[in-house]
């Protein structure tokens, strides 16, 4: 069962890599990579008991933690570049 | 099966690597690097590095993020110009990738026990970890006591690294710098943005509680002073950006970090010194105590720490420097 | 008792697993950021819970368990905080649905 | 002391690397430079004292930690190190005691402490590199010396220092991470990082086909980080557009430091164990050494600005020392490490010669420095002796190593004289560069309305210090001509 | 496995090339260092792969693995190392890249050549 889902995420993890690669705005790349960072968090979760090593749950609270980082930190990117250069295109070109 | 999930995640690494260098848009590619660094860490999760897999999130994930896109926020947010000499490049490219392919023909089987990598030297690094350092993570054992010189170099480079972005960054000469006087008016931090802040205000404790969790646990765990430093240095930074680089200078100044630098690299350094001191080589931690193990133990403990702290000032100095470019 | 604790855990793995997947699919296949943002959410909140409730149970009372409750609190707390900034961000720099204006549909943005 | 005395090659390294965090804490910039120059000093006293050792045929090896040789990092120092930490140690030493005053002119004051700390840091991984014995922790110091002199590059005043040193930086770190692939083929056939414990176990190694892209990725790194034509396109504006001091130090050392790990490798590693190693070495290194010295001569011939002159001239003395090594023979070898040291000694007081002149001239062009004979006397004499000794006038110690590398080319029949006349060729090509520069200052009207005087007196009796040292070792070889034979006969001994 | 095994390597070539094509052919100098550290991070597979142990464990000793194969450590010892490194090479360049923006207001190598010839 454990299989399955690890199945489940990585299809998961696949969908939002293509929903990163595509855009088509720069909000939608920022959601694919919250996206995949929780299902990778949980990934970690389901493999390390996968493997019998519970010991490396650490390393998906880690994750998780750089994750919720990464995106406040795309935020405060685009509050100083909206800062910087008054008309903020959002966009993708 | 796992070899299933790891041919999966090795594709999925590829098509983000090809997309990061597609993506004309800088924002993009370096969004999508974070993403291949969550994927490369997987990976080598998978491949039984839980240090590395650690070590890969904390600094390529989210430190080198937050660096590239500080760095974004001062220069360009796109590639204009196509790339050019693209032929060359795509020959020199082939070309070692030929060579490199026509090498993995005659490698070991992947994964073969029995493969030299297995029979030489790492056996006794197993064995000698029960035996002389008693500590369960073989990792941090090598990396702390075995090949504590490499991890000494590695500190140096840190602090390389450290020092060439203050001093690169501390020049305020050129006409650049007569530009416009700093604005300390402006707040900063995403003040806007209430339920980050209050989250983030709560859960930063917590963070900072993980960070040294993984600090003092590395000896049990995966985990140890990299892994911990960035950690740290992710909190602090998680501070400045909901309250503005401003305040997370007042709690954690310039002159401290700078403190902290210098510090940690001096620690590991005293801390080799003093096995020459008491009578040992270099960087032997045995004779730090009469009991060669406890001494292996407090050894490592203590060069774990200077790496932290090294670690965690390098990270955030160069984080400040980035950011207090931006004021210009 | 085992057996029933295997059986309810291995529901809701399986249940995490669809969830998560649907979550996903909506979030390739959704026309709009904020309907792409509202698909995603599905896995942010559901698939932490109903998975990672799965495997505590499979882990019993461990040390584990209790990291593994750290993590889901750490994930619920910070998921639909990361994408409430990133919806205010995005309405903050103007974006709209498509259905709110329907008349620039063509206009890019 | 004695109780330091078996430490040394541990403290080689170890002392300017903890003085670093020292200098950089040091808020006054004279302090920070007076210590800086202090741990460089007995940096050099140690590298002297381990020459010493190794001339009375004391083995010098050392357990970092007390773990013993393969699993843990050994280090070792014999002749071939010993005469590269003495170049490496003289050259940080003489540059940083002569330079404070240059220094001034380049760096802010309150940047100077920083810039003293990697001026350390790059002293250290060089040692580092010199006397480990653990083909990883090369890479580990090879990235300490780069990121460190990347910085002292960026220091330059004016701003083309800054795309340079992007380009050596990722030119720098491509070249370290071919050597990390190299290393990494390597140790997956024989599961060690020491290199002599690999030197002994490549040999058994059924299938040779990875260590020979081994061979290659190592070579083609190493040949990036030290600019082996025609991979020295970093080279000219690094060493241009860095300070003067800076360019001193790293023009004497850095790049011939990537050499000797080259030669170590080829050398030690592969030499023994691939067959017909030999052959690919001499047909991959004698062409491209060929290439280097006539095209870097002749782009040095014309070329206006006198700093890249001198830059692109170290590329052709590169080649020089790799045709050098690439005869694979003990003459040959001991040419080419004979040329190591007194390159370093002919490009270090030209260079510091420079750095003098620096003090009065902003733009270093040629034709700016018309007539500068007749304010600065000292300095252009400097200069002119220290380029007869890069030139290999006899009395000179460019000419002992030039002389060796004709003996040594001598012996290969008619091949050997047509390496000959490349050799003379490409001396008279010197002649013609040296003599652009002498010309401008001697010949050319003086620009009326300079302000030229001549250089502070430390930079000047530091490069008449450089200057005599040329005609000492070039009348009294006899210590380095010691250490380049035994270096090349201790390389030359580990082919079968 | 075989396969697999060779997947794994040439996985590794292919980042490879992917980073040192971004690396040579990109002009952006934010871009050849993203493109740098996916040339790095190549090595880094190639290095775990090669010190992972089929049926193997992670080298950190528990209570109830004491009989169990172990991966090799060694090589994971060797990568925390490099991307230590890695990091800092990347932010001591964009340091230099911001430094080059400020002087040359441009990022882009063609752009900043043609400054320079000026």
């Amino acid at each position: 069962m454990f299989y399955a889902v690890t199945i489940a995420l990585i299809i998961t993890m696949a969908l939002a890599l293509m929903r990163a690669v595509i855009g088509p705005s720069l909000y939608d790349r920022v959601l694919a990579v919250n996206m995949l960072g929780t299902k990778t968090v949980l990934l970690l979760a389901v493999i390390a008991f996968l493997f019998g090593r519970p010991d490396f749950l650490d390393l998906a609270l880690a994750y998780a933690l750089i994750n919720f980082i990464g995106v406040l930190a795309v935020l405060e990117f685009f509050r100083s570049r909206a800062a910087r250069n008054s008309e903020c295109s959002g966009e993708d070109t | 099966m796992t070899v299933i999930f790891g041919v999966f995640l090795l594709t999925l690494l590829v098509i983000t690597a090809i997309a990061i260098v597609q993506a004309r848009n800088l924002f993009v590619s370096v969004m999508l690097s974070g993403i291949f660094s969550l994927l490369l860490a997987a990976n080598f999760f998978l491949l039984d590095a839980a240090d590395v897999a650690l070590t890969e999130a904390a600094i390529g994930a989210g430190i080198s993020t937050v660096l590239l896109l500080g760095a974004l926020v001062l220069t360009a947010d796109s590639e204009r110009a196509p790339s050019t000499n693209r032929l060359v490049a795509l020959i020199v490219v082939v070309t070692t990738m030929l060579v490199l392919i026509y090498a993995t023909f005659e490698k070991p089987r992947f994964g073969d026990p029995f493969a030299p990598v297995h029979q030489h030297v790492a056996p006794w690094y197993l064995d000698k970890t029960r035996e002389a350092i008693d500590i369960p993570n073989v990792v941090t054992a090598v990396l702390g006591s075995f090949r504590g010189y490499d991890t000494l170099g590695e500190v140096f480079v840190v602090f390389t690294a450290g020092i060439g972005v203050l001093f690169l960054l501390g020049a305020r000469s050129g006409e650049y710098a007569q530009q416009g006087p700093i604005d300390s008016a402006q707040p900063g931090g995403l003040r806007h943005y209430l339920i980050p802040r209050v989250v983030g205000r709560l859960l930063m404790p917590f963070i900072l509680l993980f960070g040294f969790y993984v600090q003092f646990h590395g000896d049990y765990g995966p985990g140890g002073g990299f892994q911990a430093g960035a950690i740290v240095a992710a909190a602090v930074i998680l501070y400045a950006l909901l309250e503005g680089e401003d305040r997370a200078l007042r709690v954690m100044p310039r002159g401290l970090l700078t403190g902290l630098i210098a510090g940690g690299a001096l620690i590991y350094g005293a801390v080799g010194l003093a096995g020459i001191f008491l009578g040992g080589n270099f960087l032997d931690y045995s004779v730090l105590s009469s009991d060669p193990v406890k001494g292996q133990h407090l050894g490592i403990l203590l060069i774990e720490a200077g790496v932290g702290i090294t670690v965690t000032g390098v990270l955030l100095s160069i984080f400040h420097a980035f950011a207090a470019r931006d004021k210009f | 008792m085992a057996q029933f604790l295997d059986i309810s855990s291995w529901l809701l793995l399986s249940l995490g697993g669809v969830f998560v997947f649907i979550g996903g699919l909506g979030a390739l296949r959704m026309p709009d950021l904020y309907t792409r943002m509202h698909a995603a959410s599905i896995t942010d909140a559901m698939g932490p819970v109903l998975i990672i409730t799965g495997i505590i149970l499979q882990a019993g009372l461990s040390l584990a368990s209790i990291k593994l409750t750290a993590i889901l609190l750490f994930l619920l707390v910070t998921g639909p905080t990361a994408s409430n900034a990133l919806a205010s961000a995005a309405l903050l720099a103007g974006k709209r649905t498509e259905q709110a204006r329907p008349f620039e549909q063509g206009r890019t943005e | 002391m004695t109780g330091l005395y078996p430490h040394l090659p541990a403290l080689q390294v170890v002392v300017p690397m903890l003085t670093a965090p020292l200098v950089m804490l040091l808020r006054q910039r004279r302090l920070s430079w007076a210590v800086a120059s202090a741990a460089s000093l007995c940096a050099f006293a140690i590298a002297v004292t381990l020459t010493l050792d190794v001339l009375a045929d004391r083995e010098i090896t050392y357990l970092m930690g007390s773990w013993p040789a393969p699993w843990g990092i050994e280090l070792g120092v014999d002749a071939f190190s010993a005469l590269m930490l003495l170049i490496v140690t003289g050259a940080s030493s003489l540059a940083l005691l002569a330079g404070a005053q240059s220094l001034d002119r380049d760096i802010e004051a309150e940047r100077q402490p920083l810039f003293f700390a990697a001026w350390l840091l790059v002293l250290a991984g060089l040692a580092g590199i010199l006397v480990t014995a653990d083909a990883f922790n090369i890479f580990v110091f090879m990235e300490i010396s780069s990121l460190a002199s990347y910085v002292l590059v960026a220091g330059g005043p004016d701003r083309r220092a800054l795309p340079a040193v992007f380009q050596y930086l990722i030119m720098g770190t491509i070249g370290a991470t071919f050597y990390l692939i190299g290393v990494g083929l390597i140790y997956l056939m024989t599961g060690t990082l020491n290199l002599a414990d690999m030197e002994l176990r490549i040999h058994d190694v059924a299938d040779q086909r990875p260590i020979l892209v081994a061979a290659g990725f190592i070579t083609v790194g190493l040949a990036l980080k030290a600019a082996i034509f025609p991979l020295h396109i970093w080279l000219p504006n690094a060493y241009t557009y860095a300070p003067n001091v800076v360019t001193v130090f790293l023009a004497a050392c850095a790049t011939k430091v990537s050499i000797y790990i080259l030669l170590r490798f080829d050398f030690f590693v592969f030499q023994p164990n691939l067959q017909g190693h030999d052959f690919q070495f001499v047909y991959f290194l004698m062409p491209l050494s060929l290439l280097a010295i006539l095209i870097a001569s002749g782009v040095a011939m014309f070329e206006p600005n006198l700093k890249r002159l001198l830059a692109w001239s170290s590329v052709a003395q590169i080649g020089y020392i790799t045709l050098g090594a690439s005869l694979v023979s003990v003459t040959g070898i001991t040419a080419g490490l004979l040329h190591i040291f007194n390159h370093a000694l002919a490009k270090g007081a030209l260079f510091l010669a420079v750095a003098c002149l620096g003090m009065s001239v902003a733009r270093m062009r040629i034709d700016s420095i018309g007539g500068i004979a007749q304010k600065m006397p000292w300095t252009m004499a400097a200069f002119v002796l220290a380029g007869l000794s890069l030139i290999g006038v006899p009395g000179t110690a460019g000419f002992i190593s030039k002389w060796y590398l004709i003996t040594a080319t001598f012996r290969l029949g008619s091949l050997g004289i047509a390496l000959v006349a490349v050799i003379v060729v490409s001396s008279l090509m010197a002649v013609v560069y040296i003599w652009r520069v002498v010309e401008a200052a001697y010949f050319h009207a003086p620009d009326p309305d300079s302000t030229a005087v001549e250089a502070p007196l430390p930079l000047l009796l530091a490069t008449w210090g450089a200057v005599v040292l040329n005609f000492y070792f070039g009348l009294m070889p006899a210590i380095p001509i010691h250490l380049a034979t035994s270096a090349a006969q201790l390389l030359h001994g580990h082919m079968r | 496995m075989e396969l697999l095994g060779l997947y794994y390597y040439w996985v590794f070539a292919a980042l490879l090339m992917i980073g040192f094509y971004a690396v040579i052919a990109k002009l952006n100098l934010i871009k050849k260092l993203i493109g740098l550290s996916l040339f790095q991070a190549a090595v880094f597979l190639l290095y775990i792969t090669m010190g992972k142990v089929e049926g193997g464990t992670a080298p950190i000793f528990t209570s109830d693995n004491a009989d169990r194969l172990f991966s090799n450590p060694l090589p994971q010892v060797l990568i925390l190392t490099a991307i230590v490194v890695g990091i800092s090479t990347t932010s001591l360049g964009l340091g230099i890249v911001i430094r080059i923006k400020e002087e040359y207001g441009t990022i882009e190598e063609n752009e900043i050549q043609e400054i320079d010839r000026q």
